[in-house]
């Protein structure tokens, strides 16, 4: 234990806002992480070393933006061991990732009559995209339910496929439940039934290993800032021959090889799909929250997550009417836990929390259809990172266990 | 910050035993407001007879601060004639700006304690759903 | 002298890059600007002190965090005199802020036979986007042409236009020869054509005040990097009642009131345009930025702007087989000078001024068909920002008097 | 990281007074090759024998990296069998990245001065171009 503890201040001494914030126990790490100082510092030494507009210069400065940029590029192709770094597309955040492959591939591929398979956990970023690109091209959109604990079997995702179904989406983690997805059979199945497999790895490239070559998904979108990047900054991965073939999402500058009044080339990939000034900064940030996690190691930050989310499971399960969605064993909520609480609506629970120092979420995360489908408006989640610790999980359990009694319950 | 006291008594008191939820049979307004981003949803209901409230009740989901917010006001409203309640509306959405004298919350009465909702914007629209809600119902009028 | 001297010295104090880079003369600003200290210290106090995800969390951080992301929006909004800070969505970068209109209001209002009207001296990123909406939709892509003053008379616009004009786009500030468009005049005629105007502020912003108000421009798009804010974050201005009418760009988190399995709706204003976690510390580095702006005040900026176009246009006329591009007269550079030399290529003289330390940019400045229409392939520019001194000035125009006889001409 | 003495009498000289800058007219083998990126463009020709260069040309326009390197290649390939114009071609390639003897540097003769190319990416395209097109015309033998 003592073991555990001295892992436990090591970790947390880098992250400013949590060392200087002990009053803090910040439980919203599905929403976004705190970053560490090395990954600020690393923000700032771009700007104050190695600023300027990367890819055009001829000058040093330009060249140093450059390598900046395209060596955080190289350092996510390998996290996820991509093939190359021409399958690496730097974006914003998972959310533009999707609406990439929503606009550029689905709706240049998809035509009237087929059909998208999402499931109904899926988050809002992974769902509106893929409505509103089968709306333009008169596909359907298909779901795919799942039962209160969220496990989708090899079984239930061959029914929920048709001869039609060209395009599956999913999420790898799912935000509410925190189940996890056996995408890597479930790319294969879709690719025997001829259709892309995009993975939505939101939530879980910042948590476990992701190898989108053994995982082999056609596109995963992720973003930085849940895996204590800056804000700003996203990845899209798709294989090459995908990218190859879709048209530019994005144009302007960057983007392009020639440019005549009425016609255009546009840039090999991966620039082909990152139009205007980028994101350099962003990509150095980035590029330092990978090498904080390798450092780390996904040794390490499994092993913390997992034995948080039991402890966290034993302490929340013993609390009276409260109810957790998903499964029973905490180990496969990959650190999150929603739930509810009887007859203190969640908005009351996270206020309540909040005045104790516990900052978790409430509402609908994002995934208002599965909250329907899961008969209920609105829940609270507390989702745990590898820098929380057993005290977070031991006052968040006590501030909830108080509840009902400051709501006037006896 | 610490907002330590913000669910009080009172607070409390009026979400688990409010004086005014259920149905009023002869009411002769009704109007539904909701608060999308939050789910938060208020049937308010009125009597107004000659220009003033006689009677009002709401159902409802949604938070404590919602559904509390609207017991007070109705605790506030009736028997007060409608450009009255318009008047303490008007001071009630003002207060959760933070821009009232301390007379002026005094004459909202219970109400007044969700002054330092000021300080929770995403619970503004809370506390004053049922006030707006109200502001729509009479301005039909 | 002396004042402009301690002027000069105590701005550069501000930028770390430039105050411990003396050896480097940074003369790319068109492409972006330096950072200053106090923008880069609010990016770092962003993180470390009120980092979560803005607009749904009900705890404090997430409070805080929403506080900074929206006072940005207000301080932008100032900025530019915009009537609401439902008008101003934040974007990636201004060529993002295109794209939003070219994706949303262009390919939905724009009909066949309707007719696009840009300038030959619009940058890609002004023209790539109507080029493919315009080619979606069916409607034409008119060029207006200038002669080498880049200078656009009222009746070289008038002319232009046709009754199928409904879209108008230009740049306020040429990025090649510094020009400033008549924007105002040109709004007014454009919708007295029943068109709307789409103002591309990516290189006036930065340089001159801009109100929206007093320009009545339908659209106006910038980027905060090239105004001494981080790269990632970039503003479009909209007017309330287009932004209203228009459909969603992006989809997911964030920007959604109602979702169901087979439709949704979407946010109020601005949010509806903001899809998946916003980039709050990018907002912050932008707010700083606005703040820095206004500190200094447009009056000090445009002075000491003007001043270095004139002493530099003096400087780099006298250099023999120079051709500066556009105006005689510095002051109607706005800071940016793109020119030629007899007999050596634009790479090699960006090339041989990186050796002296003197960073300008060589190419096609993302505008080829201006290039093409001035019958050059490619150019040197060296663009500056008040933070620029005659000092480099002087660097420049000695380092571009000795690239001939470097080159091996006598 | 100052590259002071890269545009050295040697490069200079080539681009200025280059010894192959003219049209070829008994070439057998003519390719053009491109940079869209920067506007490079050389038109390469070669008039092959018996498996030997006999003679080669270039006409283009570019910045004196790309025309100067296209010269110095001629100069070194002329009169090689093509096998061995290959083989240099290699090593000048991998030079560019960074990747060579000292005594296989000494093979390329004045090509070696483009080694320092490698520091400065945006140009490295420049330099090759000749290279590259060379390798292309000759593949396709
Ligand atoms: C006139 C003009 N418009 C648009 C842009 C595009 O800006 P960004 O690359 O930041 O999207 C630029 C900058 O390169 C520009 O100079
Ligand atoms: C599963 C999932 N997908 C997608 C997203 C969208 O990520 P972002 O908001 O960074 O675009 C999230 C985060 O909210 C998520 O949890």
């Amino acid at each position: 234990m003592t073991d555990r503890k001295t892992m436990d201040d090591q970790i947390r001494r880098d992250f400013p806002l949590i060392y200087n914030h002990p009053e803090i126990a910040y439980l919203d790490n599905a929403a976004t992480t705190q970053k560490p100082q090395m990954v600020l510092d690393a923000v700032r030494d771009y700007y104050e070393e190695s600023n300027a507009n990367p890819l055009r210069g001829l000058y040093d400065l330009s060249v140093r933006a450059t390598e900046v940029y395209e060596d955080a590029r190289e350092l996510t192709r390998a996290f996820i061991n991509a093939a190359s770094t021409e399958e690496i597309v730097f974006t914003r955040n998972a959310s533009e990732s999707l609406n990439l492959v929503a606009y550029s591939w689905a709706r240049t591929f998809l035509k009237e009559g087929d059909a998208v398979l999402i499931t109904i956990m899926e988050h809002h970023s992974n769902l509106l995209p893929w409505m509103q690109a089968a709306k333009a091209v008169g596909a359907e959109l298909h779901y795919l339910e799942v039962d209160v604990t969220g496990l989708i079997t090899e079984e239930m995702f061959r029914a929920a496929l048709t001869e039609n179904t060209k395009l599956v989406a999913m999420t790898q983690i799912s935000n509410v439940m925190g189940v996890q997805n056996d995408v890597k059979t479930f790319a294969r199945i879709a690719h025997e039934n001829g259709a892309v497999f995009v993975c939505d790895g939101a939530q879980s490239v910042p948590h476990i290993p992701v190898d989108v070559q053994d995982l082999d998904v056609d596109f995963l979108a992720f973003s930085g800032h849940k895996m204590a990047a800056p804000m700003g900054i996203g990845v899209l991965y798709g294989k090459r021959d995908l990218l190859d073939r879709m048209p530019p999402f994005l144009y302007g500058g960057e983007m392009i090889e020639y440019v005549r009044r009425d016609s255009a080339t546009y840039a090999e990939l991966p620039h082909k799909f990152e139009a205007g000034t980028v994101n350099a900064g962003g990509a150095a940030g980035l590029a330092a929250a990978i090498q904080y996690y390798q450092t780390l190691g996904f040794d390490v930050i499994c092993e913390r997550e997992e034995h948080l989310s039991r402890y966290a499971m034993e302490k929340l399960s013993a609390i009276p009417y409260i109810h957790i969605l998903g499964a029973a064993d905490g180990a496969a909520h990959h650190g999150i836990f929603t739930f509810t609480i009887d007859g203190v609506h969640p908005h009351d629970i996270a206020a309540i929390l909040d005045e104790d120092g516990v900052d978790i979420r409430a509402g609908h995360h994002c995934a208002q259809p599965l909250m329907k489908h899961l008969k209920t408006l609105s829940t609270t989640r507390a989702s745990f990172a590898f820098y929380n610790t057993e005290n977070e999980v031991d006052r968040l359990a006590e501030s909830l266990a108080a509840v009902r009694a400051k709501m006037g319950y006896k | 910050m610490a907002h330590n006291t913000f669910y009080n008594e009172i607070l409390t008191d009026h979400n688990m035993n409010p004086a005014h939820k259920y149905e009023l049979p002869d009411a002769n307004m009704t109007l539904e407001g909701v608060n999308p981003s939050c789910g938060d949803d208020i049937i308010l209901q009125l009597k107004v007879v000659d220009g003033v409230i006689e009677d009002g009740a709401y159902t409802g989901d949604g938070c404590a601060i919602s559904q509390a917010s609207a017991d007070i006001m109705l605790d506030l409203i009736i028997g007060k004639p409608v450009e009255e309640a318009k008047r303490l509306s008007e001071i009630f959405l003002r207060m959760i700006k933070g821009k009232i004298t301390e007379e002026e919350k005094e004459e909202l009465e219970e109400a007044g304690i969700l002054e330092d909702i000021a300080h929770m914007p995403a619970r503004v629209k809370c506390a004053v759903l049922g006030w707006h809600t109200m502001e729509e119902l009479l301005a039909e009028e």
